[in-house]
């Protein structure tokens, strides 16, 4: 076969440093986009994945995020708005040797491409979702996205926003997710674990990258990374270990029966310890109503991390087993007859 | 009832050149089946055919009731048989709904097997008709043939010892029907039963019941005075060789197995089930075990977009449906065709707008073919005559895609999707060789560079060396970098403009198949009224008129030598399923004088209404 | 205004009976298909709704069940495949006064128009969803959709269905969906009581119905109905009661931590006792898991039902407050001259 | 640098009809403030206007590159414009990119007012020059008239003691430049700090700082020997009467509002976000107060969808978007023309195919609206030709819309969307009043029976006794109950056709707007070309050639003499910014001698383009 015999033409995998990853474009984002940083995180995880340049590929929608494929030295396409996830479940399932990556934002990835990212966390092909949450469109300079906060004063929503948003792990654990992380621009040593991570998942893997969009809605996540605030704001997810915050280290959350609770350290026991399990799905869905729960601190981390079949793997793309004469079988069909 | 054997009586036996049946039923009653083994029986027969299976609307509707009407029509002759018939010879029709729908398509004097059991007072009710209602009687009255049978009962008879229940023998009365057809059209037993074994086994007990069902009824016509004649229809001068028998749907399912295992790659199908294209999905998803991959998608963009996704990485995408789904994959087209990848899509109209007519044919999609796209889009469409030319299409789009590296929309539509007609199908190794125009060598490789006729090198993703980024923004000419300089989008459109053109290239001229080069009238048609037209051609041919055929199976870009054929008559007819879309397109680039003839019914053109209208002219002229 | 000029001259609500709503076109389901039987639940429940006929509105999309509008002598739009919820919305918002129900299939809804749905559950305007879980796609005769098990043999899937499905009351949670029913159409009292609970609902009321289709995925649901069979098989949640199944009434679940437990009845005490509390999320999505959960019945009534303000309330659709001097400020604009 | 005061030197004072100049600087500089500013000047001086921004792609780019510079083009005059210009006498550049990237467009012997500082080194590189670079030498040379002004230095000195940061108060400098703008054509400097007041407040630092800065710049060019020469250009004129600046996206919005209100519905918005057309969602969110609905769906056919949903429910429903968004919406437009319900579909086009150059202006989204949906689905098609237009079709298409009780598409660009103008807005009491066909009595509502024009009665839910259902299968005629009967469906194509093509009789016939009502050529537009061409004809009369000009406005129907119009003239020039999508639609309909001229570069055509065609024409014949 055609394909296959360039494709043989190509070298042993190599060892890269993140500078191999840079392609000759210009990188276009403003000035302190959050974006930079999940590039540069990107580059860094690429040479630990192992893969050759030529065999990973990064597909996008549109939006400032999906600009980023070009900015990476790897094969490439930025599509159109919110089909990424399909696009790119054709490719992987036809070639599942690739190494696919999908970099998709709040309004491509849960507005208008709801539909496919939903499909995909059910399906479960083995790609890689990088979803730049800077809960506002970019692109189109300022509107309201479904992850927008309500009340939110925007180009769109000169009253406010009136819209519930979406709980980006809540819907993907929803839709049967089996990989479901949450990262932050400003964190670079957890934004690179996190998406090392990630890669290495066999089955979609959905992180959810909370990215300041300092033109349109600079500092929504502020109350994350602000020295003074964040500690009290974010709890970082970590497996095996419980769930501490707090400037002191001094809160934990435990399981009152099925409910979450704040209490004091040393109030946790044996009966109420929550140690972290990305294994468990009620866990991970508890961790995910955290994000609109007063008072609870943000998870950050992988919430749940189960494997099962990929698509890929069921769907078993092969070549033409077949030579001629079975296909010629086909064509036949069942009923022939002579005409002399 | 008195008996008689044939050699008591005297039968006429009567030589007929091409004959039109109809089974026609309630959905249960297994018309199709009878349908089918009466046209690979009346195949081994040696005559030519072509069907039409008559499907109710989408939902079943309750058994008796018009609505649920199924019907299986075929012709067959001595001679070559173009389309399934305007009208019907016989009609076989199992209750009063069946005739009740299907009445207005029997010839005057036709047949009329009625089964008696089916005109019951209930079945009269269901079929809507009055209380006080003899539409047996009213048939006779008009001059029809009537053939009262009892087939449940010959069914019962025959069934009766079997130790099944009596509704369970009265399913056999389809078989009964086709045994007692096989006897009006001489069609040897052995045969039939042979084909009876293929379809239901050698073994079981429904394979013995079967041929048991049949023999009956053919004994029914053999001893009962039922007929005075008896018919003769005699192989057809079928060019020699093995055939099978193919509808549309499935030929263009083939077409893609075959192109993609010439052209050495992988064939993706990315689809979402819509009537009528359905099949196409449903007969690739059976060939996983040769390589095919079939995705049934979450919706008509995901399908595009998936089989983008696969094309991109160096299969052949393909995507299938009908105009619904096909108005939803219009943004994703436009990506294909800026993206410059290879991409099948395949529409099989229905009757639109909107949600339409989903289970009724017509043409009216050329122009969302053509013209359906955001910006400057231009894409190759070609559209398949007959069922069995799906095949040698759907192939072609793919080559034409391929080679191209760009997408093509191949239009049929729900008449030929389900229409059946014999084929001589090809072996593979006559096939030409599908040649993708992939990139060759690593060096220096520039996804936008062309060759002589526009075509871009290929590269995808794996090969070493070559990797780069490209996407639905204006892409700079040779590099694919994001350009928004007004020099280079003109020149961009230009390209992607010429490239569809230079096909030209690569696509036969049109020709003439039917009279004479020049002169008067040229019937031109496209897709699906293939049959129709040559039917028309053919008899105007008998009664003297002078007229000539041509049938465009590329519709961008047109022939060479449209032009020039256009220019060799004085009027051009254009036969059309819809309101005159290619007779638009033709007035736009041509100064020809175009006569329209448009029919937009949900119903192909009966071969009638293309002769009467070539009649007109011919007066006219 | 000319509508609403129409419409005052219109009567007082009625006392209706179901047959005031049987509309004048032939039924045209296959014999012995459920859909039959929401039918008649519907038209019960819509004389208790205390609506007037013309201000009922059923919006459909395209399937078998999506002809239902045509079966209902109130207004309804058979629109087109998937996107009943879109055009709901519109109509809600901005005509709140009218009873606005959505009828889709499991195609219809979760495959073409799965975006609309969660858009829908997010934003919560008060309409009634009845979603006709055949677990096949009937209209089109046969295919899988995204609903049937995993290994369905069916003519899109000749080798068996590969695709994991959507277990629909964990993804409209997941989304967050503020009431979220399941019901079976064989069940014709619970099925008339959970509509009735739903079109009492104010916001999004998702209902999703088990219902067999005989001709392409005959007996999906037997287990649930089967005389012998369904006792050990299924769960009927009530408000306040345990959740008690088996033939003899004998199991019950519990929770064990945040585990769901499947224990005899006489293990059942104070510390682990689940009283169905459809105001509970976390409990409601552990009833949602109990879909695909090896061993546990299949619970069948309302999963979670907590109101939040409606989309239609905070959308604030008022007619023209203002009159044509205020329309003629905002066409001037901030800035106007004069030329003389 | 030795200073003089104006008495002392020699200042040339010149009259100009018509002047074009261009702020230039990066994306942060405030080119669009200083322009706006400058034009609203211009407008209280009395001038004609009319404004072009040039905004950057999408992104942000880097400080000081080419891909970050903004532009904002006012042509203004004494005597009518008709559009911004096809090159400025003025280009006011803060650094070196903007010059860069806009030299192409000053006329020979332009004026170059450039902003010292932004070309230093560091903006010289950034700029893409090369280190021994010096473009401000190169067009000295070159023969450009050089003006260096360090305006961030004046703009420092004049904020020096306001106690805030360097980087802050070289901000100002805009408004400096303005300020010098306005001395070279002797702006009333009272007028120019009443709108700065309007604009910042009358409270507040920048409310008197930026007077302090517009001042300096005035007395920079008053002191300084800069120039040699002052301008004058006198009003214009114009019509006498209140007027505003309006672009046209605000004018779509308010005609949209004015249409709802004077219909008596309400007006909803289904939209979501897309450039060039998210403009017109952000304007009309602002007035729920007023009554207006807008909702940002989910995506483009959940924002359709829900258009249709308002329209059911008895509203004004509207759509807006642009190419990729349109092509989404085709299945739903389907939809709405099967229903036969009122909507307003807008497209304000950009640069195609797919994502193509979404800030760019295009008119190539013609064939996606006159022919992009599956089966026959004729839609109305209007097209404004100006910004102030916008507002007129808006209306239009709502009128046609409500009282035909059918889909219509409106197609603006983004050339027109984001280009301004001085509008003589009319007041609401002068505008007509829309009649929607609501239903009126209940007795025997029957959904699809038509009157004289073909329209149905609109019922909708909460009328009592007229519940209906309908959907997208075929509808029988006048009950709307589906229908598979084959004549029904042709019946249906037919009314639904007819329909839209007796809009004839309720729309104006095409006017000759310039020119002699025969002769050799008709310059015939459509859509927001109209400015250049008007320009272009107004040139050409000028030079003494004869050549006639009308704008087609309805696309679809065409206006009732557009024939008799083309068959008096020999020739028809049909400028457009696609391939020839109205020339193609044109050539099929009539039989005339079309002339295409086309230009696909994502700009506006300039004058002199269609200008230079012109002649060629004129001297060929
Ligand atoms: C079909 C279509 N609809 C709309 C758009 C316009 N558009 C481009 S990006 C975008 C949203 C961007 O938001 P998000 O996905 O959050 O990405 P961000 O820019 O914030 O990274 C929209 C609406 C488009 N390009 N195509
Ligand atoms: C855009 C579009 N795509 C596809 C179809 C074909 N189609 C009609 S109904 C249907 C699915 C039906 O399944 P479901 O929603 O489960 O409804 P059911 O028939 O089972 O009640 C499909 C694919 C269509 N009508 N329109
Ligand atoms: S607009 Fe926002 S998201 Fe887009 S590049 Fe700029 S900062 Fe980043
Ligand atoms: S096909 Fe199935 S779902 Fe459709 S009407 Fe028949 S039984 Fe019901
Ligand atoms: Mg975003
Ligand atoms: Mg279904």
């Amino acid at each position: 076969m055609e394909v296959d015999s360039v494709l043989t033409q190509t070298t042993q995998p190599k060892v890269y440093t993140s500078k191999d990853f840079e392609s000759d474009q210009d990188v276009r984002w403003c000035p302190g986009c959050g974006d930079y940083a999940v590039l540069n995180a990107v580059k860094k995880v690429l040479p630990q994945t192992g893969k050759r340049k030529e065999d990973i590929v990064f597909i996008s929608g549109i939006g400032c995020s999906s600009r980023f494929p070009y900015y990476v030295d790897t094969y490439g396409m930025h599509s159109i708005h919110g089909r990424a996830f399909a696009i790119a479940t054709g490719l992987k399932i036809t070639r599942p040797e690739l190494d696919v990556w999908i970099i998709t934002g709040d309004g491509d990835s849960m507005s208008i491409g709801g539909n496919h990212l939903i499909h995909l966390c059910r399906r479960n092909p083995n790609v890689n979702v990088l979803l730049f949450n800077n809960e506002i469109y970019g692109l189109t300079k300022g509107q309201h996205s479904p992850t927008s906060e309500k009340g939110l004063l925007t180009k769109s929503s000169p009253l406010g926003v009136i819209d519930n948003p979406f709980n980006p792990p809540a819907l993907t654990l929803g839709a049967g997710a089996s990989f479901v992380a949450r990262t932050i621009d400003r964190f670079s040593a957890h934004l690179h674990d996190t998406i090392l991570e990630a890669s290495k998942f066999n089955g979609t893997s959905f992180v959810e990258i909370y990215q300041n969009c300092n033109i349109f809605n600079d500092g929504v996540f502020e109350s994350f990374t602000d020295k003074e605030a964040k500690d009290d704001n974010i709890i970082i997810l970590e497996q095996g270990k419980q769930l501490i915050f707090g400037k002191e280290k001094d809160k934990a959350i435990v399981l009152k029966g099925h409910s979450p609770e704040i209490v004091s350290l040393s109030e946790v026991n044996e009966t109420n310890e929550w140690l972290h399990d990305p294994q468990d799905f009620v866990k991970a869905t508890l961790l995910a109503q955290f994000t609109y729960m007063q008072g609870f601190p943000r998870p950050f981390g992988v919430f749940y991390s189960k494997q099962r079949p990929t698509y890929d793997e069921l769907f078993e793309s092969k070549g033409w087993d077949a030579d001629e004469s079975e296909i010629d079988k086909v064509i036949a069909g069942k009923f022939t007859w002579k005409v002399d | 009832m008195q008996r008689k054997t044939t050699d008591e009586m005297t039968l006429k036996e009567k030589e007929l050149s091409s004959v039109v049946i109809k089974f026609v039923g309630d959905s249960g009653d297994g018309m199709q089946v009878s349908g089918n083994l009466f046209t690979s029986t009346s195949a081994l027969a040696g005559n030519d055919i072509a069907t039409f299976p008559d499907f109710p609307a989408e939902i079943r509707a309750p058994i008796g009731t018009v609505a649920g009407v199924s019907g299986f029509q075929i012709r067959f002759g001595s001679e070559e048989i173009y389309s399934p018939g305007d009208s019907c010879d016989v009609l076989i029709a199992m209750n009063a709904a069946a005739l009740k729908s299907n009445l207005d398509t029997l010839k005057t004097n036709g047949i009329i097997i009625a089964n008696t059991l089916g005109f019951d007072s209930k079945n009269l009710r269901l079929a809507g008709y009055s209380s006080d209602a003899d539409p047996l009687g009213e048939v006779q009255a008009k001059g029809y043939k009537l053939v009262n049978v009892d087939l449940s009962k010959v069914a019962k008879e025959t069934l009766a010892d079997k130790g099944i229940s009596t509704k369970e023998m009265e399913r056999g009365k389809n078989m009964v029907a086709l045994g007692l057809v096989c006897w009006m059209y001489q069609r040897p037993l052995d045969k039939v039963f042979a084909l009876t074994e293929m379809r239901f086994g050698k073994k079981g007990d429904w394979a013995e019941w079967n041929k048991a069902l049949i023999q009956a009824g053919w004994n029914f016509g053999e001893t009962l005075e039922l007929f005075n004649e008896r018919y003769v229809v005699k192989p057809a001068p079928l060019q020699s060789g093995t055939y099978r028998g193919i509808a549309g749907n499935e030929a263009l399912a083939l077409g893609l197995i075959a192109a993609g295992h010439k052209s050495g790659l992988k064939l993706f199908l990315g689809a979402y089930p819509i009537t009528p294209a359905s099949d196409v999905l449903h007969e690739l998803a059976k060939y996983k075990k040769l390589g095919v991959d079939s995705f049934m998608a979450e919706d008509e963009i995901a399908a595009i977009c998936a089989a983008i996704g696969a094309s991109y990485g160096g299969n052949l995408g393909v995507t299938v449906s009908s105009g619904p789904g096909i108005a939803l994959k219009t943004e994703a087209m436009g990506l294909a065709i800026s993206l410059e990848i290879p991409l099948v899509i395949c529409n099989v109209q229905r009757g639109g707008p909107s949600t339409g007519l989903p289970t009724k044919t017509e043409q009216a999609d050329l122009f969302q073919a053509m013209f359906g796209r955001n910006g400057e889009a231009p894409m190759i469409v070609i559209a398949p005559g007959s069922p069995r030319e799906c095949f040698e299409m759907a192939f072609e789009a793919a080559k034409l895609s391929l080679e191209h590296v760009t997408p093509v929309m191949l239009l049929s539509d729900g008449y030929i999707a389900n229409g059946a007609e014999p084929w001589k199908f090809p072996r593979m190794e006559e096939l030409p060789k599908i040649n993708p125009n992939l990139a060759k060598s690593v060096s220096g490789y520039k996804p936008y560079e062309r060759d002589e006729n526009f075509v871009r090198q290929w590269a995808v993703p794996g090969m070493s060396g070559m990797q780069h980024r490209i996407g639905g923004l204006e892409k700079e000419n040779i590099t694919g970098n994001v350009s928004y300089d007004p020099d280079n989008h003109q020149l961009m459109v230009d390209l992607r403009r010429k490239k569809v053109e230079k096909i030209v290239d690569f696509i036969p001229e049109l020709k003439i198949v039917n009279g004479d080069e020049k002169g008067k009238l040229l019937v031109l048609g496209w897709g699906s009224t293939l049959g129709a037209i040559t039917t028309a051609i053919t008899d105007a041919h008998k009664a003297g008129i002078q007229v000539s055929q041509a049938h465009l199976r590329y519709l961008n870009p047109f022939p060479r030598n449209l032009e020039m054929v256009l220019n060799s008559f004085e009027n051009i007819l254009v036969p059309e399923l819809n309101s005159g879309q290619l007779a638009f397109i033709l007035k736009s680039n041509f100064n020809a004088n175009i006569i329209q003839l448009n029919k937009v019914k949900g119903k192909p053109f009966l071969a009638r209404e293309i002769l009467e209208k070539i009649t007109e002219i011919n007066h006219g002229s």
